[in-house]
This record gives C-alpha cells, structure tokens and sequence, in this order.
C-alpha cells in the first residue's frame, strides 16, 4: 500500500479536487503517531462507482498543540473520525465544529495512542465520579503567524430551557452502552449528542505490544456478532503481508463460516429488532433459530459466540465428518423459518407503520457518512465488499448485491431478511465442494511482518470491516487500526433522528444494529 | 450442630464447586444460636428470594448475548423464576455485571448499584468482569468489577455458555439460602432510613459556565 | 382499494390474523427448551467446546510438561505463569528444569489457544467442564499439575 | 344455585347476635376481606398463568422449577418483594410518591368488587352498576399520573404522560361498546344485564353489532390496561421502567398486581357484558344440552369466560409490536371512535327495529 504525502497547507485543496473527481467515500481516516517524523492523519479514500482508492497522508511536527485542517464539511463522517483522532491523538482539526473527546472521560489525561503516552494509574485512576458535563463545543483556528491551534469559537450545545433526557449508557435499547443526550419537545427529539466510550477497551493500543497471533484475540471481541468476519480481516491483512497464500480448503470453510455468520448476525438483528418494537415472541423465535447456528459453530469451532478459529494460515481445526449435513440442513430450516419471522413480525401492519418512512438515510448521504453495509445498501449503494474487492471465495461463487431504494428502516429490515437467503444461496453453492487438503499452512513460531503498510477489508454483517497494519519490521505491529462498521451508523443517526419520536430512535437504532464494542474498541 | 445445606434440584450438593467458602460463611453467620420460628422465618424468606431473582438488564458486551440467550426458548431462565428481567435498578435483586467495565463506565456501575435496593447481589460474568480477561493490559480497563463492587459469584468463561450462567445462577441461589434476614447479620450496603438521589436521567445543561481549555 | 378506509382496516385485520396464525400454531408445537440442570447426565457438548484448561496426566499421575515457558510466553494475557525447578539427573549428571507449579487463572483465560497450539508435548488441554462459577476469586487461581 | 341464600344466611346469623350498626359494621369489613382476599387470590393466579401461556406462545416451558411445574413459583415473588427495601427519593413529591401505588389498586380493587361472580354473589350491585364500573376503572389513570409526576424522573415523567393522553382517549371507546350493550340489555344494573343473557348470550343476540362491539372492547380494553401492544406508558426498550421506573419492593407489587388485576377486571366485564357472565350458554331448541348446561355452577361459567379472554388478550399481547404514542392516537380517534358510534347507531337500529334474537 502505497501513501502520497501532501503538505498541511495543500490539504485542503487536493481532498477537495478528488472530492470533486468522485472519490466521495471517505473509507478510513487514521491517526498516526511516527515519533519522530511528528503526528498525521492517513485517510483513505474511495469511487463509490469505479472502487479505485487512494491513499494519502499528512503530518506535522508540532506536538505540544498540533493543528490539522478539518475535512468534516466535505465527508461527513469526517466530524467523528476527527473527533477520535483529537482523542487518541490529540490533533486539533481546524475548523472542526466540535472538538470534544469522543471516547475518553472529559477530564482524562493524555492522549492514549501517542508512543509516548503515560498510562500509570496515578495519572488517570479509577474515578468513581460521575464525568463532569461537557457541553462546551469548541472550535479551533491555527494562531496567526504560528503553528499552533487555537480556540476561534465556543458554543453550548444544550440550552438551560430545554427538556433534555438521557438515554444509556444503561438502556435496553441501546444494544450496549451508548448514550444518548436528547433535547425534547414533548415526543420529539430536538437535539442529539451522542457519547461513545463506555465501552472502549484501547485495543488499538493494546495491539501494539501483542505478537500478530495474539492480535487475533481481539478482532472477535470488537463486533462480537461478526468475529469469523473480523479475524478473517486481519487474517488476510497479515497473510498478505507475510506473502502467505492459504489452501484452498481453508477458504472454503473460512466463507461458509463468515456466510453462517451473516445469518446469525441478521438473525440476532432481527430479534433485538422485534424486541425493541415490543415484539418479545418473535425476538424468543430469532433466538431458538440462532442457537441452531451457535449449535453448527460449536461443534466445528468449540466456542459460541467466540469462536476463535481463524488462525494466521489457515483455520484451527478441520470440520468435523457429517457437519455438512448439519448446514445443510439448517439451510432449509431456516428458509422456512425466516417465512415464519416474516409473517409474524415483518409483514405485520404495525411493524410497517413504525418502520416505513422513519429514518431514512439517502443514497448521497450514506456514502457520505460511510454507513455502508445493509444501511448503505437498504439506500440503494452498491457497497458490498464480496462485490467491490472480491476476497476469499466471493470472486467465484453466484450471489446477488440485493439493493433497496428508500433507505427508510423498512428496508433496512427487508435487506437482513434477503441478505439471509443470500447467504444461505452461497453456502449450498460451497458446501458439497470443499475440497480435500490442508486445512492450514505451517508458520514459523515467530510471526515478523515485513516493513510496510498493508491494508485488508471484509464486508462484516453490518458493513465494511477494515483492518489496517503499520508495520517496522518487528514481531509487533506499530499501528494497528481497524475500521468500525458501526461509527459511521452513529453518525448518521446526527442526521436522521431529527425530528422523530423518542420511539423512533428506538426504531432506527434497531434497524441501524450497530455493536458498540466495535465502535469503542 | 448439623449444618444446614443448601438445596438444589437436580444438582448434588457435593457435586457444586466451592463448597468451602460457602460453609466457611454458614459458621459465620450460625455463630449465635436463632430460635426455631425466627430459622423457620429465615428459611421460608430465603426460599422466597432465592427463587425470585429478577436481574438488572445489564450488559455491555459479548456476555450479554450469552445472558440473552439464556433468556432465550432454548435455555429458558424463566424455569428459575428469573425471566422478570428489569430494567429500572429500583426493582433488581441483582446486577449481571456481564462484559467488560471500563474507565467510563465505572462509575455509570456503581451508581446503578447504589441505585439498587436491599437485598442486592453482583454476579460477574466472563473473563472481563472478573479480571478485565482479554484486556488487563489495557490503560481504560477496570481489572476486575470487584475493584468497584462486592462480587457474589464468578462465572467464567469468554464468555461463558448458558449453561455455566444458569450454573453461576444457582451457586447464587445456594448464597441466598443461607443468608440471615432477622438479626441484622448480613451485610448492608444501603445507608439505612436515607433518602436516595433520584436516578439521574440527565444532568440539567449548564449555561454560561465554561472550562478554561488547557 | 389499498388505500381506502375500509381497505386499510381489512389489510391491517388481514395481517395481525396472520401474526395470530403463527404464534398460535406455536402454542401447540412441542417446546424446545433444554431443561439445564435436570438433564446434566444427557447434556451434549461439543468436544471441542473450550471451558477450562487442564493438563492431561498417565496412570501415574504424570503430566508431559517439560517447563519450556512457551504456552507462557504465548499467553496473550498473562494467565498462564510457571514455576520451575532444577534437577540433576543422577544418572547423566546433567542438570534439567521440571515443573514446579503451573499457575493458571481461570478467571481471566481468553481460551483463545495460543497456549495449547504452542505446547511442543501436548501436555495441556481444553476440557469442556463449564460448571465453574465460584465465590471467591481466589477459587479461580487453580494449579494444574498435581 | 343462587348466593344470596348464603349471604342472607350469614346476614340473619349475625342480626341474631349483634345490634344493627355493629352488623353492618361486621359485614363490611367480611366483604372487604373477602374481595381482598379473592383480589390477591387471582392477582396470583393470573401472574402464574401470564407467565406459562406467554412461555407456550414462545416455545419455553416458563416457571419449572419452583413447587411441582412451577406452581410455587409467584408465592416467591411475592415473599421476596415483601421484604425488598422500600426507597424513598430526594426532591420528590413523598406523599403523591407513596399515595400513587394505593390509588392505582384501589381503583382496581372498586372495579373489582362490581364483578359478578354468580347470582347474587356481587359485592356491588345498584341500578348505574355500568355507570359506576367505568367511573371507578378511570381513576387508575389518576394514580399513574401522580407517580409520575412525583417520582422526579423525567422517563417517569414521559411515560405518566403517555398512559394519560392513552387511557383518557380509549376510555371513550370502551364506554362507548359498553353503552352499545347497554342498549341491548336496556338497564345499567350489572345482575340485570347477566339475568338478561339466560336465554341467550348478548353476543349471539346482538350478532354483528355485538360483536364488533366486542373486537373493539377488546383493543380497547387493552389499550386501557397498558398492556402490549399498548404498553406505551411502561415501554421497557424506550423508557426503562415508565412511570413506576423509581418504585421498588412492594409499591412496586402494587403497579404490577394492578396491571394483572385490570386485565382480570377488563376480562371479567367483557365476559359479562358480551358472554353471558355467570349465565351457561343457551342454545334455544336443544333443551337436553340446555339441561347439562345449567347443572354446571354459574361461578364455573363466569370465571372459564373470563380467563378465556384473558387468553385471548394474551395472545394477542405475546404476538404484536409496540404502537407509537402517535399512532395509539389515530388508531382510537380515526378508527375506533367512528367506528363504535356508528357501531352505536347500528345497536340502537337494530334494538329498535327488533332485529336482535
């Protein structure tokens, strides 16, 4: 992966040009911290229509009060990805709307992914206090004649006059610990603030003082109902780096097993859906139909939920005899059962209600916040990874990008329920053909990664995973950054929950399906 | 004296784990002799509260599916008694500390917990919460919800199956059936005859008042 | 006729009925609730399910370890930790580290297997025994060679 | 068999050992025992019977493993919430805070004591009996206003709002099926209406009206009592707990034994109003199964109609999502409110002309 470094004056106008030249997806903006050669930023940025990509930097040498010009107003998803690079990295974006932390405790010290950070206890204790309220928006400017960021504007962000409610970080429709601040005016939602962060574990962090196969680990805990996905990520990322070409055994079963996954992703979505709505029946019968692919996953796998089976060459153990016939057969229960699911909760007139017409996100909009997966789609964007950058088996096998037009949480709904047939469609076409083989390569005891940048996405079930790798060479990776599928759904939640009803955030939050530990990491 | 064992259907008592910590706590409260009514009294609440643990829908990460799955038709808690799942900590017996708690949510936990009303219980679930498993290392991790709150039962696992969840379940149910509700002997971590703060649904907005930026 | 007053209320009647159709037809199909713990002695659990780690032993009683540290140093978390010892083998004069005690902490295994897939002996393993919930943390400290 | 033997019995035992005042006296605080006691007795039964009929709609078992099949297992609950630790909350309003829960049962305890159980075994029986029932029911808003209002909780706060704007509306539909009977039976005594019913069910004798009259009840009644899909006011995934969302221990009992309670209660009057109440069924022309009918006691009636409802009513809870306050509305004033007065009109016509059986 190569990266063009621009000059901070010329940022600005060169995103700006290829904005205009149809890069309009904004796929990844990465912190960085090079030590020496000073902080940056990478982003990297994609077609929406020919899928080429670029990849650029910059940085600055400043450490005490770096400064970097904001691109928030030409990728809207730029406003978080910024706001979580001032929080690990301490850049301040100029011209940004709101420079507060995005994950870390308002009153917390440091910033957490510089190499030279201070993580002591002393610095940064247990605080059993509650967080002071921040609700001071702040926006930066470069000091005239110096290099330094400075305070241009502030602004509160809820007023004294207004009816504002919590919801979270302790809710149960918050699949999580998100919190939302509401301003209300009776049902109806004025003003939204959302915090992340109560779930945020450093794992970008922590990856940087693990050995690559212990990295592993961690990729199941991000996005829990993708982990097959996830590690599948950062599997391909380090076997490409390491020049590794896996059998062909292993990719047949590491895409059944993404594929199987999908189906228990949309599946749990489609049941915290329906118990959002107030539907618990229908929520008890997603789980009974999900447990038979926990069933499936167990028995290969040995775990549940993480399943830890992807390894770097391969996978961790073969199939078990007769576990083709088990899918098989759940393919078939599941068909019928998803009819079940769909006459119950789908089809019913109330669901239609709620859902239709309630938070739409456009086509133009979904790009640009980047919520790609079953959202992007449900609005009509072609943002498939399997399509875009075919990896694994996806190259090969039939399957159709099914894409919705009205982006509303309707559709959002009806995407889970085809993209199950889907996957059931793809796991037939694979499963009587597994090949005989190895089911993994040998590797050394010590995994080193040559020097470079390497990058590797999968589509998660509710998006686009990426995993992104600086390496020098060592058995530890430098930077490790993954993607969140969930972010850019918060994002747009900014934009689509104005005006609707405190019920309706419940809908859209639902249909949205983000995990926040993948959003925190 | 005979000490009195805590039954459970279907599970021997010899065949549960961590039988010595258990005794070890009924000496200590059987260390003065109770009158036959006030014992009955005692047995007859702890039955009650045994079989009628409503938890807190708590979560926060992977554990929390495993806990709803629990819920779930295939395991199905509500044989227990404890599908009345709440989610105001006001009606709660206990809190699932289920995933991990960090930095920022330490203190979101111990508010629903001081939220809670006697009798209260913890139960920390997965490698996370009673150790901060995958992520000791990590600078924004709490290691260990015992750090904050008195932990009942540990259930391990990353995260643990159902099934070891119902597990940790009945070990709590074997705790509560040999607690001591007349005499004051057990632990209290209410303030007595206090009123309570509210619970909190949102701090009001601060106008006007400003942070100097650092 | 769709989008009629007397149309909707029919449509709308049309599909809660068959909302109504299915959860009724699941009132009379058999449940499918596995009743933990009454069916312990027919619970089925994939062999390879991962709930605790133990280390395998002969008829004596001996395990396999031979204390090279590798499952130690493959522990992402730290919860493995070993101790050694030195011993002089009387016959060669050669001295050897054995295993003194193998500390491993339950309560904070990822059961991620790195330490498994670094064992040269195949001296430990996942078991599936899940009923491990204790009172005390310190009960999750557990030693595995005897 | 007809109670009122009894009751006069007992009434002739006591006048033959106390003066007039004490017997009254004694009397009152019998009946007040009595319905109390039947009160808790159903409020158990019904939070049993929730729990394994919702557990069937689900494919679970539900409650097992307390008593043989469960069966023990509310009598837990209820040992367990009496103990629970009673909260009192910093800057709330104490006495509405602690007057809420009792306003909430006691308007369901008066509904409750209109309830006709068999002939002459009725606590409350006068000429505006319909009148009365509604009267009573509709004060339950009242308590849940209050608690959430004086809870100083601003999610309490919503969802008192919610249940009010929501139960005002859709007592309007259920008087108005109520008044769509009471032109059937032509009185407003409750023991007239089920006298009425012997020789027929209203249901049947009403034919269309009646029914949709009943269909319309039923929403209704469940919209009345907060129950899914019109569990606005308490929505768990919106508004955590609703407006009881700071009670604990046993104030908390109280909401959630009222809620089961109204849904007895809102049963119970459907089956007397629509199914004949205490009155077997009656076919005219099969007199042989008239015959069998009668022999079974009209307690056995009144209470296997009711929970019949009671089941349908869960069925329908265990099967549908939640509405939107917005749509709650439209559903009773552009659907259900036009529809049961024209439903009225029909009933009156029908009345009129003779066309009912």
């Amino acid at each position: 992966m190569d990266i063009t470094f621009i000059d901070k004056k010329d940022v600005r106008t060169t995103l700006r040009k290829m904005r205009e030249g149809g890069m309009d997806f904004l796929r990844e903006l990465i912190g960085m911290d090079w030590g020496e050669e000073g902080l940056g930023v990478i982003y990297i940025l994609e077609n929406s229509c020919t899928h080429e990509v670029a990849h650029l930097a910059v940085r600055t040498t400043e450490r005490q009060r770096p400064a970097l010009p904001t691109v928030c107003d030409m990728w809207k998803i730029a406003e978080l990805y910024e706001r979580e690079v001032y929080d690990f990295y301490g850049i301040h974006f100029t011209g940004h709307p709101d420079m507060r932390r995005l994950f870390l405790r308002n009153d917390w010290e440091g910033f957490p992914l510089r190499k030279d950070y201070d993580a002591s206890e002393a610095i940064n204790p247990i605080r059993l206090t509650s967080e002071p309220p921040e609700d001071l928006q702040r926006s930066y400017e470069i000091e005239e004649d110096k290099e330094f960021a400075a305070i241009a504007k502030r602004e509160n962000f809820m007023h004294f006059d207004e009816y504002v409610i919590n919801i979270g970080p302790q809710h149960p429709a918050t699949h999580g610990v998100l919190r939302f601040r509401l301003a209300l005016a009776g049902e109806e939602i004025r003003k939204i603030d959302i915090h992340c962060g109560y779930i945020h574990r450093g794992i970008e962090k922590l990856c940087e003082s693990k050995t690559y196969p212990q990295l592993l680990a961690f990729t199941d805990r991000l996005d829990y109902l993708s982990a097959h996905q996830n590690r599948h990520a950062l599997c391909m990322c380090i076997e490409k780096a390491m020049g590794l070409e896996i059998t062909p055994r292993a990719q047949y079963i590491r895409t059944i097993m993404d594929e199987l996954q999908r189906i228990d992703s949309h599946l749990l979505m489609l049941s915290c859906a329906a118990m959002d709505l107030g539907a618990l029946t229908a929520f008890i019968y997603g789980f009974r139909d999900r447990e038979k692919v926990l069933d499936i996953f167990e028995e290969v796998t040995g775990g549940r939920l993480i399943q830890n089976y992807n390894i770097i060459g391969g996978v961790q153990a073969d199939i078990t005899a007769g576990w083709e016939v088990k899918v098989k057969d759940y393919c078939t229960y599941q068909l019928d059962k998803i009819k079940e699911f769909e006459d119950l909760f789908v089809k019913s007139i109330i669901t239609k209600n709620r859902m239709t017409g309630v938070g739409v996100l456009t086509r133009e909009e979904a790009i640009s916040y980047g919520a790609t997966g079953c959202t992007g789609r449900a609005a009509g964007w072609a943002c498939d990874v399997r399509k875009r950058h075919p990896y694994a088996l996806y190259g090969e096998v039939d399957f159709k990008e099914v894409l919705h037009t009205h982006g509303d949480s309707y559709d959002r709904v009806l995407m889970r329920i085809d993209e199950i047939k889907q996957a059931v469609h793809i796991i037939r076409q694979l499963i009587d053909n597994i090949p005989a083989g190895e089911y993994k390569q040998k590797t050394k005891p010590i995994i080193k990664l040559p020097e470079g940048r390497f990058s590797a996405s999968v589509e998660g079930s509710r998006g686009e995973f990426g995993v992104f790798i600086e390496s020098h060479g060592d058995k530890n990776p430098y930077r490790v950054k993954f993607r969140p599928m969930g972010l850019p759904l918060i994002a747009s939640m900014h934009k689509i929950l104005k005006g609707c009803k405190i019920a309706d955030l419940i809908t859209i939050g639902a249909t949205l399906d983000y995990v926040i530990p993948d959003i925190d990491r | 004296m005979e000490m009195k064992k805590p039954y459970i259907k279907s599970i021997p008592y010899e065949e549960f784990k961590d039988n010595e910590t258990l005794e070890a706590l009924i000496k200590e409260l059987n260390k003065e002799r109770t009158n036959v009514v006030v014992g009955a009294l005692d047995d007859l609440i702890n039955w009650g509260r045994s079989n009628s643990l409503w938890s807190l829908t708590f979560a926060t990460s992977c554990c929390g599916i495993e806990f709803m799955s629990v819920g779930a038709a295939r395991y199905d808690f509500a044989r227990f008694g404890f599908e009345v799942t709440r989610n105001s900590p006001r009606q709660a017996d206990l809190i699932m500390v289920a995933g991990t708690i960090t930095h920022k949510m330490a203190p979101v936990l111990k508010r629903l917990y001081d939220q809670m009303a006697e009798p209260k219980y913890v139960v920390a679930v997965g490698g996370c919460a009673i150790s901060g498993g995958p992520f000791k290392g990590s600078y924004h991790v709490v290691n260990g919800v015992d750090k904050i709150l008195p932990v009942d039962v540990y259930i391990p696992g990353c995260p643990p199956r159902p099934e070891a969840i119902l597990y940790g379940m009945m070990q709590l149910q074997r705790k509560v059936k040999v607690e001591k509700f007349f005499g004051d002997k057990n632990r209290h971590q209410n303030p007595r005859d206090v009123r309570r703060e509210p619970i909190i649904v949102t701090n009001a907005p601060i106008d006007g008042c400003e942070k100097t930026d650092k | 006729m769709n989008n009629t007053y007397v149309g909707t209320v029919f449509g709308a009647i049309h599909s809660l009925l068959t909302g109504l159709k299915v959860t009724m037809k699941e009132f009379f199909t058999p449940k499918v609730t596995e009743q933990y713990p009454e069916n312990r002695s027919t619970l089925h659990i994939s062999e390879r399910h991962r709930a605790q780690l133990y280390m395998p032993t002969d008829e004596e009683g001996n395990n396999r370890c031979i204390a090279c540290g590798l499952c130690q140093a493959a522990c992402p978390n730290g919860t493995i930790s070993i101790t050694t010892t030195t011993v002089t083998d009387s016959e060669t004069g050669k001295s050897r580290k054995v295993l003194a005690e193998y500390h491993y902490d339950l309560g904070s295994c990822t059961f991620c297997q790195l330490c498994v897939n670094a064992c040269p002996k195949e001296a430990i393993k996942f078991n599936n025994k899940f009923e491990n919930a204790v009172f005390d943390r310190n009960k999750l400290m557990l030693k595995l060679n005897k | 068999m007809d109670f009122s033997t009894i009751t006069t019995a007992i009434d002739n035992l006591l006048r033959t050992y106390m003066p007039e005042q004490a017997v009254i006296l004694a009397e009152c605080l019998l009946i007040a025992l009595c319905l109390v006691l039947a009160y808790v007795l159903f409020a158990i039964v019904m939070i049993f019977m929730e729990r394994k009929v919702c557990a069937a709609f689900q494919c679970r078992v539900g409650p097992m493993r307390v008593g043989y099949w469960g069966l023990l297992q509310v009598f837990a609950d209820v040992f367990k919430m009496l103990i629970k630790e009673i909260i009192s909350i910093k800057r709330s309003d104490h006495i509405l805070y602690s007057l809420a829960p009792y306003i909430v049962v006691m308007s369901s305890v008066l509904t409750f004591s209109c309830l006709p159980f068999a002939r002459g075994l009725q606590a409350l029986d006068f000429n505006i009996g319909v009148f009365f029932l509604m009267a009573a029911s509709s004060f339950g808003v009242l308590g849940i206003l209050l608690a959430g209002w004086s809870s100083n909780n601003k999610f309490s706060m919503i969802g008192a709002m919610r249940s009010g704007g929501q139960m005002i509306s859709y007592e309007l539909s259920v008087g108005l099926c109520m008044l769509t009977m009471v032109v059937l039976g032509g009185t407003m005594q409750i023991s007239a209406i089920v006298e009425s019913q012997l020789d027929g069910w209203f249901i049947f004798k009403g034919h269309i009206p009646a029914c949709i009259a009943f269909v319309i009840y039923l929403i209704a009644g469940n919209a009345e009592t907060n129950r899914a899909p019109f569990d606005l006011p308490e929505a768990e995934s919106e508004l955590t707990a609703g407006y009881h969302t700071e009670y604990s221990g046993m104030h908390f009992g109280f909401f959630y034994v009222a809620e089961f309670m109204n849904v007895f209660i809102v049963s119970a009057i459907a089956s007397t109003l629509f199914l004949g109440g205490w009155a077997p069924l009656y076919i005219p022309g099969l007199n042989a199964v008239n015959a069998v009918m009668g022999y079974i006691p009209g307690i056995v009636w009144m209470l296997g109609k009711t929970f019949f409802v009671i089941w349908l009513l869960m069925w329908i809870r265990w099967t549908f999502p939640r509405l939107r306050i917005d749509q709650v509305l439209v559903l009773e004033w552009q659907y259900l409110v036009p529809i049961g007065l024209v439903n009225l009109l029909l009933m009156t016509i029908c009345v009129v002309m003779g066309w009912t059986f």
